[in-house]
């Protein structure tokens, strides 16, 4: 099982603030999880991240999409950060 | 080097802030001390309010490390950076980055690194609610994007 | 532009500083701040105390121009300068330099700006009182002249 | 007239805080002045500036040492400043 966390404009975009997917024995990276996540409106965030800038965490570090995903993990899916 | 990382709702005194650092060692010679805070007009809409959403575990843990590349590059003997989140209203605070150090050089250049990194690597989002009704996420600014390649470039 | 400038014997508040900046414009979006303090070991020596001479009636005009250069040089809101004189302890602030801005690099330079002129620029002279009852006049640091004439470089 | 004061490690070695000096009707340097002025030595302050760097002001602006000064101005001379 993996955990996917949304933030801010995704997260009201997605219309839910989490998913859990399961995770077969086989490698999976994020762009297969990207793929496997769908917006209301069916599209997968995998085609949206070729629209829109993306920002990628697993364990609460940044990271590329072609990062290797466990069981376990925890996936953070935002788009750029605007604080300061 | 001493370090503290606040994210917290309420807001900050830098009086307090600087006497902390202070407290810690007696070879400070300067503070540079950086305040953000809301303005009323963004990008020329009027601004009622800001929302700051951010991604709590994850937050700190990227404050922490971008305080960590800063020590390794400057000659600090301390920094804090308090970020505050839920509704600011013009006016209000939103971050402070404070960084000590013996010469004022290295002060000023680790609080402005700090903040630069802050705005394209810890995990904040603004909402910005208008005082026609209406309501936007921020995007970040190509300057952010900039300012952060520049210190990249400059580290050798 | 807002400006003041002081040159006073007691302390100051940061706090103060940063509101009173704040007041004049809701366009403020950052503040950048210095705080020198006195260190208790300055070039390998045990400082008990400095103490601030200044003159007069020259200091505070040598500061506006300071900040009238800086006002023409960097998009600035308001700026204050607040000096202390008279003897000072370790960890006591010496100078207070804020520099307000709608966007944060120009806060930064400015405030970076004034300080460095300021070291080379207003008239102060510190003596440093040692512990082992010695007193000597400080000289002005080559790093401080290379400061002013790096910023004096760059006007192109 | 013109009044001239020192400051710090100056004001020490002069042992007095001003001076005031007489011009006649000719045209007065600020080099002119330093060689009129002379520490509890004997030494000329014109000497002196060749050895260390001192600052010069006239009516509280800095000028250099070829500034021309005429009667009521008030000359400031001191080492580099060390504020901050």
């Amino acid at each position: 099982m993996i955990r996917v966390k949304y933030f801010a404009s995704l997260r009201e975009r997605m219309n839910r603030g989490e998913d859990q997917i399961e995770v077969s024995g086989d490698q999976l990276t994020l762009a297969d999880v990207l793929a496997r996540l769908t917006l209301p409106d069916g599209q997968t965030l995998q085609l949206l991240s070729l629209a829109e800038t993306m920002m990628l965490s697993v364990n609460h570090e940044m990271v590329d999409i072609d990062h290797v995903v466990k069981g376990g993990d925890e996936i953070g899916i935002f788009p750029p950060v605007t604080g300061g | 080097m001493y370090a503290r990382i606040s994210v917290q709702t309420g807001d900050f005194s830098l009086d307090a802030v600087i006497n902390e650092l202070k407290q810690e060692t007696k070879a400070v010679g300067g503070i540079c001390s950086f305040t953000g805070c809301v303005r009323d007009i963004n990008d020329g809409e009027d601004v009622s309010s800001l929302f700051l959403e951010h991604y709590p575990e994850m937050t700190e843990k990227q404050l922490a490390k971008i305080l960590d590349t800063a020590e390794a590059r400057f000659d600090l003997l301390g920094a804090i950076v308090i970020h505050r989140i839920g509704l600011l209203h013009p006016g209000e605070n939103i971050v402070l980055v404070a960084a000590a150090s013996a010469h004022r050089a290295a002060a000023f250049d680790a609080c402005h690194f700090v903040m630069d990194y802050l705005k394209t690597q810890a995990t904040f989002w603004k909402q910005e609610q208008r005082r026609d009704g209406g309501k936007s996420w921020l995007r970040m600014r190509e300057s952010d994007e900039q300012a952060t390649a520049d210190w990249e470039a400059k580290k050798d």
